[in-house]
């Protein structure tokens, strides 16, 4: 079997290739945007937190479960935080439309 | 299960990936935007789903308080503000994944590998970096700590020690697994994340933000990693290019290098050369209500907003003058330079919140060949992307830097405070032609004068 | 363990992604080439091709094996036309340049 | 050692992508050319280090068989070929899968999990499918075969009924691991192709031939997904997009919808819009002679190439032209439309070929305003590509393409040998306009006594 570090490995370079491109694409105008979004989903670290808020052997309140907690905690400031003031700024650009 | 999560999670990614295509044109960011968000639901749904006993009362309260923090934040924060909250938000990501890899690291009921030895080490060196440096960068943004470049004789040398003490204790971890050495590692990257900072100048803080926000993807994706989790690897991906190329579109813009950026002291030597400007030189100033007459009785207008306008919030007045004017028959137009602000495509977004027309917004390039044929040319707030230095003279530190050829109209107005210098601490000549007229003040309360000037 | 496949798909989905980018951004005036050029790189096919030249149980010549030797066979004309030809055409891009 | 090969096919990937990459500069692309090729290799080489005994003799001799065979075509084809030898290869692409999938079946010491047989199976049809479709696109494009399209009522309802077939063979082997099965769903595949692509008209073909190579690098990612393979999945994945893509561009540039052309009988309605034109109109026409007088006259030639300049290989015929006229003082330039000729980029190939400069040849959006200062325009086997009813005539199927605007010269001059249709089979209002002059004969021959007429 092939070491899963290596299928990440091969996940990863090509996302790179991904975001490279799609973030040249981005229109000058969006940059500001962009930047909020990018926090927004670089919250997904929440799903690494997530996964150490476990019971483990029985005990709810770990070192582990503790900081997995916080966090959740910091990362949910990000995700709502960023996702709702790119909408913020969207809409600005929308309103312009009109 | 397994197989239907990753299916799960790689739907996630490619949302993600969507989200950011959107972006290619303000039509499509929302919808673009939506997606973001649908992708960040089901990637959490999907880690409950492959859960074993998660603590859900500990997760619903993180999430409630995160949640409500975030969403007021996002509510109240001012859009001059943003460089900041950004700033603010990178340090968290950062603390997440110093603190998921702590809790990896004390998880009593697993065992890593050599390989997820590393991946934690990265990301909480990572993380820990992105965290302190962070937190300095918010603080010299929003005038918290001083923004001074602080410099000292062997600082690049005790960053080296830092540095190599970190990974030190790193190796330490890795060959007897002790936890002490993983939180003295943790504990010398957080000293090394403000080490690095201090000598870059608040001036140069949107840069380092940009390289920030980089650095929290690559972290993300760390974690993700050690996880062997793909949302994690593909949306950290994305961060960190979308960071990296952010911060060489400012480096470029504004002719400087990056490596120039991070070594810092640019600050300092910026203001040693606005010091020098070579005796007093001789310019012309006029009222508001001048101001307001000379532009009312032209036929075309471009306006240059710069730093000042966001310092000032008179970008809604300034619409309303814009508007004014518009309504007498005058042609006005806003030309956005790459780097006006402090941050990229800061002034859209002003204009933006001020609901300036899209077509009466152009870009440098589409705009520059205009000037010359162009009555009058409102410059507001802005100074160094005016700067004609930037075409002529090959000593100037921003020379070929592209800039806003405004020097080319018939006439110039310049609204600022004082004849004090910008971003970059030049003098700019612009400011002493025979055909430039300075008008000083706030810039929001010029603007309105401006308004009142124009009514009568 | 995640199925290979999950993870195959996770590769080609980015993959997709990046191809999409990096054709677009070819410039017209290369298109011609460019056909070439995947046509060359399809002939990665041959990695397909020689995993079925092998010998299967002391036996060399075997279905298997000679279908796979013909795969090859065909795969390496296109290999070898599709870079040639590509390098002929861009010869001539570079001519003109001086 | 599963690891090693795993990161060398990574890197070939890797480099495909920069080959392709490289494609977005004449510059680059050279480099690009030589990074596709190393790709190659390091695949290969990755494939024998993992290779448990191979046959190196069977393999040996195939790759230097192939490998002279290509080399020698690729040196010989002309580049008024490209498009039949682009064809060919994909034929042998579509071939090898099925050669591929059915020797995986017929792996005596092998078993197939279920997902690998649906894999194989739609590896196999896919690839049967490309092969003769292929060849059938070959043998229009060459000529070998009619280039009309043929039809006949019920074809589709034919085509429904062999997928039908193909894929109940392909269950019967999936639940029965028949080898019979499997070659039946291989030849009902193979019949397929042909009937897919007999109702599709000879000028069609080009973006049937793009549709084919999108195929074919379907087909490559389809045999990864069984072998589990990075390499074949990304440059599969690579090659299939490209393919899509292109013939997109074709289409938009056409004007016409993917599904019209593969629904076929384009060439036949063609036919009938051409004989509807509206009784003998009065057009002039002067030997070359006149023309190469009236040009060596005139301040700026813009000299439009269409197919009938691929056909007759007066490429460099046309450069001696245009280099005595520019001796002469005279402004010479190339407009090359996005779809002249017959496959994309085709007349940049032509023009590259006979050595014209870079900067005398531009792109559609670049040049179309100049036409309206330019005393001559030279249309040289072209026809649609400057055809007006695309901007005026609603009714006309061209509607919609955006066109060179020759029309809006001081003079126009086509060379073409009759005044026929070209590929959309519609008559063109520019050859009857009081400021065009046809000069009838084969392009190359026209342009020699060109050549001769402004030596004189
Ligand atoms: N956008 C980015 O991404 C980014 C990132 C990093 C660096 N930068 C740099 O930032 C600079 C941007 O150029 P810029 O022309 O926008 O700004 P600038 O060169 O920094 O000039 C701003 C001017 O605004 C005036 N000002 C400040 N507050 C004001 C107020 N309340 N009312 C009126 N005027 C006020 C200041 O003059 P007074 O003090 O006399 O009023 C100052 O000269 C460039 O040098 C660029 O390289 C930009
Ligand atoms: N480039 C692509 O990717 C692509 C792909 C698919 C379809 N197409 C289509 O192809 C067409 C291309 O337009 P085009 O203007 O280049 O070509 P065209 O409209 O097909 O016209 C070519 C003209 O060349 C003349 N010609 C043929 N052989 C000649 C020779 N030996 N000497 C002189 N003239 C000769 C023909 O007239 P005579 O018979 O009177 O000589 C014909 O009218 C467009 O309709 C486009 O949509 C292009």
């Amino acid at each position: 079997m092939v070491d899963p570090f290596i299928t990440s490995f091969t996940i990863f370079v090509l996302a790179v290739f991904v975001g490279y491109h799609v973030v040249w694409n981005v229109t000058p105008a969006l940059h500001t945007p962009l930047m909020a979004v990018t926090n927004a989903i670089s919250g997904i670290i929440i799903v690494g937190a997530l996964l150490q808020v476990v019971d483990i052997g029985g005990e709810t309140i770990t070192v582990t479960s503790v900081l997995g907690t916080i966090g959740v905690f910091l990362a949910s400031i990000n995700i709502f935080g960023g996702f709702m003031v790119t909408q913020r700024m969207l809409d600005m650009f929308k309103k312009k439309k009109k | 299960m397994e197989n239907i999560s990753a299916l799960l999670y790689l739907v996630a990614a490619v949302l993600f990936i969507l989200a950011l295509k959107g972006l290619s044109s303000p039509v499509s960011a929302l919808r673009g935007n939506l997606y973001g968000m649908i992708g960040m639901v089901i990637a959490v749904f999907t880690t409950f789903m492959i859960m074993d006993k998660p603590v859900l009362g500990l997760i619903g309260g993180a999430i409630i308080a995160g949640g409500a923090i975030g969403a007021w934040k996002a509510k109240t924060v001012e859009m001059t503000g943003m460089p900041e909250l950004v700033a603010a938000m990178h340090s968290l990501v950062g603390l997440s994944a110093v603190l998921i890899a702590v809790a990896a690291v004390y998880h009593t009921g697993e065992t890593h590998t050599p390989v997820q030895k590393v991946e934690l080490f990265i990301g909480a060196f990572i993380g820990a970096i992105t965290f302190t440096a962070s937190v300095i960068a918010y603080g010299k943004l929003s005038g918290r700590f001083g923004a001074k470049a602080v410099t000292f004789s062997g600082q690049h040398l005790l960053n080296l020690v830092l540095a190599i003490a970190m990974v030190g204790f790193g190796v330490v971890y890795f060959t007897t697994d002790s936890h002490a050495a993983f939180l003295a590692m943790v504990a010398v990257a957080l000293v090394l994340g403000v080490t690095l900072i201090i000598p870059i100048g608040g001036a140069d803080m949107p840069v380092v933000v940009s390289m920030l926000n980089s650095y929290s993807g690559w972290a993300a994706a760390g974690i993700g990693f050690t996880l062997n989790n793909p949302v994690l690897i593909i949306a950290g991906a994305c961060v960190g290019a979308s960071g990296a190329i952010l911060s060489y579109i400012m480096c470029k813009a504004m002719n400087r290098s990056i490596v120039s950026v991070l070594l810092g002291g640019f600050g300092a030597e910026a203001a040693a050369g606005g010091g020098a400007a070579s005796g007093p030189k001789n310019y012309k100033s006029g009222s508001a209500e001048d101001a307001a007459f000379l532009m009312s009785n032209a036929d075309s207008v471009i306006i240059v907003p710069g730093y000042g306008l966001a310092v000032s919030r008179a970008q809604h007045a300034l619409q309303e003058f814009a508007n004014l004017l518009t309504e007498k028959g005058v042609n006005v137009r806003y030309a956005i330079h790459p780097v006006a602000g402090r941050m990229p495509g800061h002034m859209n977004v002003l204009l933006a919140e001020a609901e300036v027309p899209y077509e009466q917004v152009q870009e440098m390039e589409e705009i520059n060949s205009d000037f010359a044929n162009t009555d009058v040319v409102l410059v507001i707030g802005a100074n160094d992307v005016v700067n004609p230095a930037a075409l002529k003279d090959k000593a100037s530190p921003i020379y070929g830097m592209p800039i806003l050829e405004a020097h080319k109209a018939r006439t110039v107005i310049v609204v600022k405070r004082s004849m004090s210098v910008g971003y970059a601490g030049l003098d700019n000549e612009l400011f002493y032609m025979d055909k430039t007229m300075m008008v000083f003040g706030d810039a929001k309360k010029v603007v309105e004068e401006l308004v009142k000037g124009v009514e009568h």
